[in-house]
């Protein structure tokens, strides 16, 4: 584990990230526009599509990608139930605090699983093509069981959200570009990726640094002015990322997948999104507040995974291979 | 002197994701168009922001020109919105050339 | 308390290769300034657009101030671009504090 | 039909490495809230500008709305700089939903 | 011909146009931010500007160069006439509306002119280094023509668009920059092209896909709001390009251009300008409707172009310089 | 010198910029999205001060270091006094104009430096990585220096931006973004520095190109809207960095830097500030004229220093050496 820790804290990625805290902590004026910030999502995504659906052309499809897949919408679907239960008694949230938070959980953060891709890479333990494929079926179940969880019993005043909604679940940004570049990857070969391999491939850690420091301020700003955060909820938003986190990594080996995706299906469930589900809150559920599950998600969950639990994962996916 | 009609102009602040809510609202209110303008932070009771389109947590502003009678129906049609959604509808009369359009 | 003084408030919502001439009609006008404000997306009898700078078809907002008199020229002005160039012109009176700049 | 209040809204341009000023005024004024609003261009006594977040040499529109009572302080809080600092203010009053909140 | 099909279904650049056309046609929220969109279509022009200043300065200036800058202005002037004549009886057009649908496919486009080089390039066809000062030679000349056409005998009322009119025609963004880094890459020549290389020629073809991307989302909306056009629209839309391509290469390879280049004068006449032309018109003849020409330029013959008439063009040009 | 001047404007940096001017000048509708102009300087600082940082991990830390970052600062805090002289005598600006613009040359220009440092590069005369620090040390002191001119003796009335402006200058974007990826290249180190390399260095001399297109655009536009400029400030505008940049060689000349060291802290001294500068102004001394200040450092001294006055100052810092 000390290499990955080493690895993580040396890395100008994560090094990038925590300027970007301390900047936005420090109240700094220190900005990305928008614009770009949104252009290096895109960017981030369409890459990791490409380059999964290029790996995919390589390996060919086996048997562990059905297994993979089954077994990250099984997750994506059941982890919000195991939350809700937490973050109704112990986090003593209202109900549809309480969904709305637990969506976030069962769903995937894109920017922990490419970062944690990285750093896997930097120790060798390169996770499988596939893994892009299982993180875009991962981020949707999760947010039926969030409004499942928050609705039961409720009678729907007025559901004008509805018909948008399973549209944005569906054809919602991320899930599309990922698929979508994935079968590009997919189609186009390795041979074909060559051509635009500098800027996907070349080009994708320098722009990782970038996105990351826009992160951290955002991460650090949005935690300076949270007024809804206590105690309880700063200890679940680290224990469902470590306990996530090492189910995962315990159920990817299970299911007989290699170290390095082991550790990635562990970091997709131990990561929680702040691009996706927020959006889909705040049209479906928008009596929660974005105060709370976007806190806990991007200033407290997002960070501990990147400095703290991508290391602590790729240790327990190495120990139970070992064994 | 050209001769100019009053009509209400209705602007409502949204969360980026709920734009769509409110121009169906409109739409249904058979109002004639809409349109957004882009906004770059502020602050409210829930504390403040400032431009996050990544985390999807940014707002917009909607503007569209009415009819007295339509502006009304379009309030109507967003109250309960206001409140669940945390919109903020500010409205008054100005003049336009070409009343017919609206 | 403070002074105030009545002035109008126009404002212009045109295609973005147009905004130079609205501009330069307020300029002819002898208002003192103008803003333009940008634009992301809309819908008018035309259907709707979105976001298309790239091909020239986004619209942006231009704002100005004038006195009551300059208002009337720019709006007689622009009136005969209303509706061969699909402009929407909106005009009400506003407090500002320094009159005499406008 | 619905029922709506008057509250005043105000507008401010300014430089944007001067926005921190004017919302500092409205929160010491004890104001609910504001929204700034992106600038593109414009022409004023000292010229035209455009575009040039690079220089610091941009522009941005805050808007916010608030009670008579609370307008009037703020546009006494702002007055001093209206001059020294080049802002632009207008202010109008305007039908609001739920008033209690501003 | 087979080659170059090939060539193009699997090119990634190809595929994320497809990806945006469908996404677009979905109805997926997925969207470019607009200054990016803007940043990567100036980065397109000052690549392929340096780039062809590179190859002027290697290959020197000769007859050629002349010959085919002649062919390019003729046939932007020479285009809109056939091709009014054509919307305005079988199109059914108004005058006005033939005039500024012919003015566009008098011009060209710039993105199909780089995807052509990019397809052009992967069967061992490259256009000379010239092409580039062509393309802008051909963009404004269409726009004369179509004024002329739309204007004739109508007394011009209250021309206010007139003054603003020439400055935008020719000191038009896409026309300055390309010009300009042509200028640029023909006075830095080879040797100090290589310490920019991997910007401007590297990452060409990456940013090219998300571009393209862009594109076919704008491309696939617009096609599905358009009201203003009809089955015989569409078919001038697909015949134009056609038909210009043809023509196209057939005068070029007459004056002595290789295979490469006069592919790429065949497809600069059967593209149809979606950026310069448009804002000339809005100034010029706002009462035409930009539903009929932003629809037949952008969201017809542009993916037509790309997909299908770039190949059938390559393959005329190598047959004809085969014969 | 000549070297350095025929590398200068052969270079493509130099001649995107000069194409910029050109445009600008001929009011062509070329412009860069606000957003794009924004993202490129943050991603050159971001580079310098990594590249800065990996040098100095290189190197480590040596004698020199100090004096040149003690030289910086007092360079920084005694040039305006200076150029305030000349502002108030010949220049027969106010006293807060005077101050204000005395700031500005007091402070320094992030590009400039970088655009020095390539052309540097060119001729064999690479600066040492610690004089990035010293650029991030001379952007401030410079306002204290020109606050104090401006108000000495004038009652401060209602200084409502302090508070602000003490965060603006020592918070402020460009130090924090300067000194965090230095301290970043310092702690990652060469070998890590490797894995983002090509973004961060690669691109660098390319993105260069596309920002000063930009920059010569905005200098251009301001120069044409500027009426405060009078033949008496243009002098100055062109004295200042001539004086400073010469003055700068010999100081660092003096105590111990390299040539290529040497020359940097000259143009450090030559350059002047617009960005930082005319920020904390608007803030601090809001009566000053925007239009003398802007337009002398941007439209003036900036284009001199770039095209003429690094030539002077690599020629005189060879010339120092060698004797
Ligand atoms: N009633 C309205 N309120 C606000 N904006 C409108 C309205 N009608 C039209 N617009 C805007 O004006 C543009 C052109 O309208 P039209 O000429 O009707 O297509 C639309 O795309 C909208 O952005
Ligand atoms: N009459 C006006 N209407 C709208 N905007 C104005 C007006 N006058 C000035 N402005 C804006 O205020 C800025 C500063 O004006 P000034 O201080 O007069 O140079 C200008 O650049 C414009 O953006
Ligand atoms: N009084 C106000 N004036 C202008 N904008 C406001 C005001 N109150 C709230 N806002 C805007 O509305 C958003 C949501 O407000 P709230 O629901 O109170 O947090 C804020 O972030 C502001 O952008
Ligand atoms: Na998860
Ligand atoms: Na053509
Ligand atoms: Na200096």
């Amino acid at each position: 584990m000390d290499s990955v820790a080493l690895q993580t804290l040396t890395s100008p990625v994560i090094l990038f990230f925590i300027l970007g805290m301390l900047a936005g902590a420090a109240r700094s004026e220190l900005s990305i526009p928008e614009a770009m910030a949104k252009g290096m999502s895109l960017y981030l995504m369409a890459s990791i599509g490409l380059k999964g659906g290029v790996a995919m052309a390589k390996s060919g499809v086996n048997g562990e990608v059905g297994a993979a897949l089954l077994a990250g919408i099984i997750a994506s679907l059941a982890i919000p139930f195991a939350a809700y239960a937490l973050l109704r008694s112990f986090g003593r949230l209202s109900r549809i605090d309480a969904g709305a938070v637990a969506a976030h959980y069962g769903s995937v953060s894109v920017v922990t699983f490419v970062t944690a891709g990285e750093i896997l890479k930097g120790v060798g333990m390169i996770p499988a093509g596939f893994m892009v494929a299982v993180l875009a079926v991962m981020e949707t179940p999760a947010i039926l069981s969030g409004l499942y969880l928050a609705r039961r019993g409720v009678a729907k005043a007025g559901d004008d959200g509805g018909g948008g909604l399973w549209h944005e679940v569906f054809l919602n940004a991320s899930v599309v570009l990922l698929l979508g570049s994935f079968a590009i990857g997919w189609i186009a070969g390795p041979v074909k990726f060559e051509e635009v391999k500098l800027l996907f491939d070349g080009l994708f850690k320098g722009i990782l640094c970038l996105f990351l420091l826009d992160m951290g301020l955002i991460a650090a700003r949005r935690l300076l002015q949270s007024r809804a955060i206590n105690a309880r909820l700063v200890t679940l938003a680290i224990l469902f990322p470590l306990v996530n986190g090492m189910l995962g990594v315990a159920v990817a080996t299970a299911i007989g997948l290699d170290p390095g995706s082991a550790a990635a299906f562990g970091v997709l469930c131990a990561s929680a999104s702040y691009i996706a589900v927020p959006a889909a809150m705040r049209l479906a559920l928008p009596q929660a507040d974005p105060g709370i599950y976007l806190t806990m998600s991007l200033s407290l969950s997002f960070p501990f995974n990147l400095i703290i639990n991508i290391g602590l994962i790729a240790w327990a996916a190495r120990a139970l291979a070992g064994s | 002197m050209i001769e100019t009609v009053i009509r209400k102009r209705i602007e409502i602040l949204a969360d980026t994701p709920l734009v769509r809510l409110v121009t169906a609202a409109i739409d249904r209110c058979e109002i004639t168009g809409w349109t957004v303008l882009p906004v770059t932070s502020g602050k409210g009771r829930e504390g403040q922001w400032h431009e996050e389109r990544v985390t999807g947590a940014d707002k917009s502003l909607v503007l569209t020109v009415a009819s007295q009678a339509h502006a009304s129906r379009l309030a109507e049609e967003l109250a309960p919105l206001l409140t669940s959604h945390g919109l903020l509808l500010t409205m008054w009369d100005v003049e336009v050339i070409r009343g017919e359009r609206f």
